[in-house]
């Protein structure tokens, strides 16, 4: 579905992402892992609009995306959360979902103007359907507190259930276990991998934390300074040379 | 004609910069737009308008108008700024807090001094005037040009040379890195206030000595032209507020000169706009106060 | 905290509603005249001037004891909406006969319509632009135009010294000055003079070499300045720095000691027309003079000397009125027989603007003398 | 009833004043809305002030038409600026929307069509109390059902997270434009009643001293609510003239309680009014 073609990015004549070739199919949950530094983010940023590479394309089902607006990329589909949560700090749980719902949003402004009962009812029902949402995360609980006020693995959360609401056709995570307990890490994946084989949505997945990936991925790449220097089953993955050294040249010293 | 135009642009600019010295360093170190500094301006010229009236020699009484204006740029981070920073407040709050302190400064100098425009006693600031080839400019004229790029070289050596100013833009870089390595923020931020303040407090009364008059709305003469000023040399450098006052000072009295003296005020706030839309970060304002 | 805080808010509500009362009932005394000027803001030093004038009238009024007459005076501040509020509580509150000011007559084209519509007559001491006295029936002056004096001025100088050019600078974002602009321009074409520049600048500049610059490259026989004393001591100065030798000549708003205090020796030679000369020999202005400089340290301006004529002319006018109601005032003021005022003998004409030519007056030493 | 009619003779130019302040700080709090600190609304205001004046002195065409004619001339030059200015953050918009206010009034005073620095006078007093405050009463309406709709909520999310807004399909240029233009009409709405209440106008009336007290009306009375602008309005217009007394020091007064609103009530004066906020 989302194809990366010999993508280059170049920050003032460094290399962020050399000549990286990447395919996110229909379905799949593909995990791209590699050490700090190694431009997993700036993958996602060239996705989704955030940056434009030097060179190489990008393209959504044959269709170029790589010099398309962030806005008009999600519109085509391709939802994202962040490494540091990004949810509107003013705005309750329930008002963030009911935000990524924007693209389908179907109240009308005239309606809401004029308080057309309609339209009011409909607006309702995107609430109705953002709180459910939030259930099925787990936070009906939580729906009317402030962004802001909430622990960090239910922004983590609420983070998740306003891309869902987006109605996304690929969903890309950047690190969505970072500082998560083992409990939570594994009620999250498992929420993540129901949701997406639910509502079909492809998943790329950016990860530190090893055992997740190799656990929630069918297929993983690996960065290491910006290029792909393996790609495979978690199997192969996990026993290729290249990928033991990129780790332990920089992991092992800490 | 053009020497002269060019001179008297010079000097005027040279005032521009002095004042929107201050502006450019709160704003490099604290992301603030402090719009009372206009209000400190005025004060510095009144505190020394004052001591010399008393019989203090101009010297002494222009450094107890820089310390005034020091202290009441303290003042002004305690009551507007250190409660906002406490509770992390948006941009927006200190922007008003500083328009309202502004307010209280302006008043006061109204409710004591009245709405007349003073000036110093002429044998105080007459000083002698001087004809090169085409060009006539006095020497108070002089002074302040050179006083103004004497303040902010010593300011320059001070952020470069000085332990203070190693801190000063430690914090400006990025402050949460400054505390862990164990900068004490509060006297920072203090200390920039001071700073700034006073030479801000400077330029009043350079400018109320070179036009000879001090009133409580003087700062409003300098207030828009200030921004332009660091709009236009780059928001939080040092050199760029140089630049650009001197810039915004010939490009008045060139507009006057060559095109129409109706319409100065909107070609400078022309070159402002434009400058924004191209060049958002100003001339010199690259990387701001970081390469100071 | 939270309730002292409704308790502030509160307080400003009643205070809102307290205030309709605002106009102070006369200490002692049969006639209030409301006065609304710019003491505080940008105009505050001309309005500071008209306070002190007006306060010595009342002075001086009841000492004679013709007429209790007591001012309400009020701050403006400079904001026009501030000048229609003062206005509209005056002419709603029944309290004051007649109402002096406002400062501005950008202010008067805002709030005198008020006035027009409640039937309160007005006298202006300062609104010099044209059309003021043209907004009603009951809106006078005791100010005299720019269209008034600076002509004479003007011929005056041309007529003494060898002049065929000239220059003008004048403020163009203020109707006063803008007015003198129009006024010098078509009496310097009516001599048929050649104005060989002409520059601009702003209300609360100070710098003014710029324009003076290139003034000084046209090399002018006169320069015409249009501007309020501030702006103008300030032009003094810098043109006698840059070395200009032109005659230098102004209009009403030249006439203040802020022209020499500003520029020191420089304003030497500098000729005013003007509605009212410091020195003038009559004894009323000597006396006033004298009592203004005893009170507040400093010399009176034209606008405090308007102001003391205007406490003058309402002594006359509230004697000789049938009764003390609004209509009456009005239909007394425009009855009035001319007035011995610190001005000279003053009367209305017919339009209810100021009569007379003014006087020609040139700085000499520091001082104001006749030309 | 006697009481009332009389209070209001007295103060009718005041109440018109409050309302159009009210009208003012709502035009600046949209912008607000949408995380843009726009401060060149005394341009529109002076945009639309002197079209419709122009239109109804010159050309004789009647009140309404001729104020909406020059309401739709100020929205139209919210969009001319505000696409240049897109890019622009924080500061760097507000001093950029500044020097275009300050052009707008510079040209006024150069101008002969707007009768430069002498004015307009005898604008006829078409604006009443009552088209005032229905205007007003619309306004709040119509503002406050745009915060539940769905562009509002763009706007909320563009304010709090513009990067996060463009990332759920919100086009950022797009409802930022629509912010300008909606405040740059509503402002050039308010400049026209406030002309046509006033008997005249000049370039002062649009000076930058003017968009500072909308700025700090909006934000005393509370950004977080389409309440708070009128509220503080209300407050900071009353303010000069209660205290009057103070003569000379009153600007001291009024810059104490600016300084205390926002140091001790940061959601504004509002947050008095609306409990919940104020948590």
């Amino acid at each position: 579905m989302i194809a990366l073609a010999g993508v280059t990015k170049d920050y003032g004549g460094v290399h962020a992402v050399k000549d990286l070739s990447l395919e996110l199919p229909d379905q799949t949950v593909l995990g791209l892992i590699g050490p700090n530094g190694a431009g997993k983010t700036t993958v996602l940023n060239l996705m989704t609009g955030l940056a434009t590479p030097t060179s190489g394309t990008i393209a959504l089902d044959e269709r170029r995306i790589d010099h398309l607006k962030p806005h008009a990329i999600a519109a085509l589909g391709i939802a994202r959360t962040y490494q540091t949560s990004r949810l509107f700090p003013q705005m309750s749980a329930l008002e963030n979902v009911v935000v990524g719902m924007h693209l389908h949003a179907d109240d009308s402004l005239l309606g809401q103007l004029t308080g057309w009962p309609p339209t009011l009812a409909r607006a309702q029902r995107l609430r109705t359907q953002a709180r459910e949402l939030l259930g099925e995360l787990g936070l009906s609980e939580r729906a009317d507190a402030l962004a802001r006020n909430l622990a960090p693995g239910e922004q983590r959360r609420v983070e998740i259930a306003r891309a869902i609401a987006m109605q996304p056709r690929a969903l890309l995570l950047d690190e969505p276990a970072a500082g998560l307990n083992p409990v939570e890490t594994d009620r999250l994946r498992a929420e993540i991998l129901k949701l997406a084989r639910e509502r079909n949505i492809s998943v790329l997945l950016i990860e530190h934390d090893m055992s997740f990936v190799m656990a929630a991925c069918e297929r993983i790449a690996v960065l290491n300074f910006g290029e792909k220097i393996a790609e495979g089953t978690p199997d192969q993955v996990r026993a290729d040379p290249r990928v033991i050294e990129a780790y332990l040249g920089v992991e092992g010293v800490a | 004609m053009l020497a002269q135009q060019l001179v008297n642009g010079l000097f005027i600019g040279s005032v521009y910069a002095l004042f929107a010295l201050g502006y450019t360093l709160i704003f490099g170190v604290l992301d603030i737009l402090n719009l009372a500094h206009a209000s400190i301006f005025m004060l510095g010229a009144f505190t020394t308008l004052v001591l010399v009236l008393k019989g203090v020699p101009l010297l002494l009484a222009i450094l107890g108008g820089a310390l005034a204006g020091g202290l009441l740029g303290v003042l002004l981070d305690r009551v507007a700024f250190w409660p906002l920073r406490r509770r992390q407040a948006g941009p927006l709050a200190p922007l008003i807090s500083s328009i309202a302190v502004g307010m209280i400064y302006v008043g006061t100098a109204n409710g004591i001094f009245g709405p007349d425009v003073r000036h110093f006693p002429f044998d105080v600031v007459r000083t002698p005037t001087y004809t090169i080839g085409p060009v006539t400019f006095t020497l108070a004229q002089l002074t302040i040009f050179i006083a103004s790029l004497a303040l902010m070289a010593g300011l320059q050596l001070l952020l470069r040379r000085t332990r203070l100013g190693a801190a000063i833009r430690a914090v400006a870089e990025n402050p949460r890195a400054a505390q862990l390595v164990g900068i004490d923020l509060e006297s920072v931020y203090a200390q920039t206030f001071f700073i700034a303040s006073a030479l801000g407090a400077v330029a009043g009364i350079l400018f109320a000595l070179t036009f000879n008059a001090v009133s409580s709305v003087m700062g409003s003469a300098v207030e828009l032209k200030g921004l332009a000023v660091i709009v236009l040399g780059g928001m939080g450098s040092i050199p760029g507020s140089l630049l650009g006052g001197l810039l915004i000072g010939l490009s008045e009295d060139l507009s006057v000169a060559y095109l129409s003296s109706g319409y100065r005020d909107a070609i400078v706030f022309a070159i402002l706009f434009l400058m924004l839309i191209i060049r958002p970060t100003g001339l010199l304002g690259k990387r701001g106060l970081r390469t100071a | 905290m939270r309730s002292s805080i409704r308790a502030l808010f509160a307080f400003f509500v009643a205070a809102f509603f307290a205030f309709g009362s605002l106009p102070a009932i006369a200490a002692s005394g049969d006639a209030t005249v409301g006065a609304v000027f710019d003491i505080s803001g940008a105009a505050g030093s001309y309005g500071d001037g008209q306070k002190n004038g007006l306060q010595l009238g009342e002075d001086y009024v009841n000492k004679n004891g013709r007429v209790h007459l007591s001012f309400d005076i009020e701050d403006a501040a400079t904001q026009k909406a501030q000048a229609v509020n003062l206005f509209q509580t005056f002419t709603t509150g029944g309290k004051v006969v007649a109402i002096v000011g406002p400062t501005l007559s950008s202010e008067a084209f805002a709030t005198d319509p008020i006035a027009v519509s409640a039937g309160m007559p007005v006298l202006g001491i300062s609104n010099t632009a044209n059309g003021v006295t043209a907004l009603g029936p009951c809106v006078f002056r005791n100010s005299l135009t720019e269209a008034a004096v600076v002509p004479h001025a003007l011929k005056a100088v041309i007529d003494r010294y060898h002049v065929n050019t000239a220059a003008i600078i004048y403020g163009n974002d203020d109707a006063f000055t803008k007015t003198d602009y129009d006024v010098a321009k078509a009496a310097l074409d009516a001599d048929h003079i050649k104005i060989v520049s002409t520059q601009t600048f702003s209300k609360g500049d100070v710098d003014f070499q710029a324009q003076l610059t290139s003034i000084k490259a046209a090399n002018p026989d006169l320069l015409f300045v249009g501007a309020l004393a501030v702006e103008a001591g300030h032009i003094v100065a810098d043109a006698h720095t840059l070395g200009i030798k032109s005659h230098v000549v102004g209009g009403n708003g030249l006439n203040s000691p802020q022209v020499y205090s500003l520029s020191g020796g420089a304003a030497d030679g500098v000729v005013v027309g003007a509605a009212w000369a410091i020195g003038a020999q009559n004894p009323g202005n000597i006396d006033f003079v004298e009592k203004y400089r005893v009170r507040f340290l400093k010399d009176p301006d034209q606008f405090a000397a308007q102001a003391f004529a205007a406490a003058q002319i309402m002594e006359n006018v509230l004697t000789a009125a049938k009764s003390l109601t609004p209509k009456d005032v009005c239909d007394s003021m425009k009855s009035m027989k001319p007035v011995n005022t610190v001005l000279g003998a003053f009367s209305f004409t017919s339009n209810r603007d100021a009569s007379g030519d003014g006087v020609v007056l040139v700085v000499k030493n520091g001082r104001f003398i006749g030309f | 009833m006697h009481a009332l009619t009389a209070f209001y003779s007295a103060h009718s130019a005041l109440i018109n004043q409050i309302g159009v302040n009210a009208l003012l700080a709502l035009s600046i709090w949209v912008t607000l809305a949408c995380g843009q600190l726009s401060l060149g609304n005394m341009g529109f205001m002076a945009i639309t002030a002197y079209a419709s004046v122009l239109l109804v002195l010159r050309a004789h065409w009647p009140f309404f038409p001729a104020v909406l004619a020059g309401t739709g001339l100020a929205a139209i030059a919210g969009l001319l600026l505000g696409w240049p200015v897109l890019r622009l953050r924080g500061v760097f918009l507000a001093i950029a929307t500044i020097g275009f206010g300050e052009i707008v009034r510079i040209f006024a005073v150069n101008l002969s069509v707007t009768g430069g620095a002498e004015g307009i006078a005898g604008i006829p007093q078409l604006a009443s109390t009552p088209i005032i405050y229905s205007s007003l009463a619309l306004a709040v309406f119509l503002l406050w059902r745009l915060t539940r709709s769905r562009a509002g909520r763009a706007f909320a999310a563009i304010a709090q997270d513009e990067v996060a807004a463009a990332g759920l399909g919100i086009d950022p240029a797009a409802y930022k434009l629509a912010a300008f233009a909606i405040g740059a009409a509503i402002a050039g709405y308010a400049g026209a009643l406030s002309a046509f209440s006033s008997f005249f106008i000049s370039p002062t009336d649009y000076s930058f001293g003017r968009v500072v007290d909308m700025l700090a009306s909006a934000v005393v009375g509370g950004i977080g609510s389409v309440g708070g602008p009128v509220l503080g309005s209300i407050l900071l217009t009353l303010l000069p003239e209660t205290l009057r007394f103070l003569q000379n020091y009153r600007d001291v007064i009024n810059g104490l309680i600016l300084l205390f609103v926002i140091v001790f009530l940061p959601q504004g004066l509002w947050s008095l009014v609306d409990r919940r906020r104020a948590s």
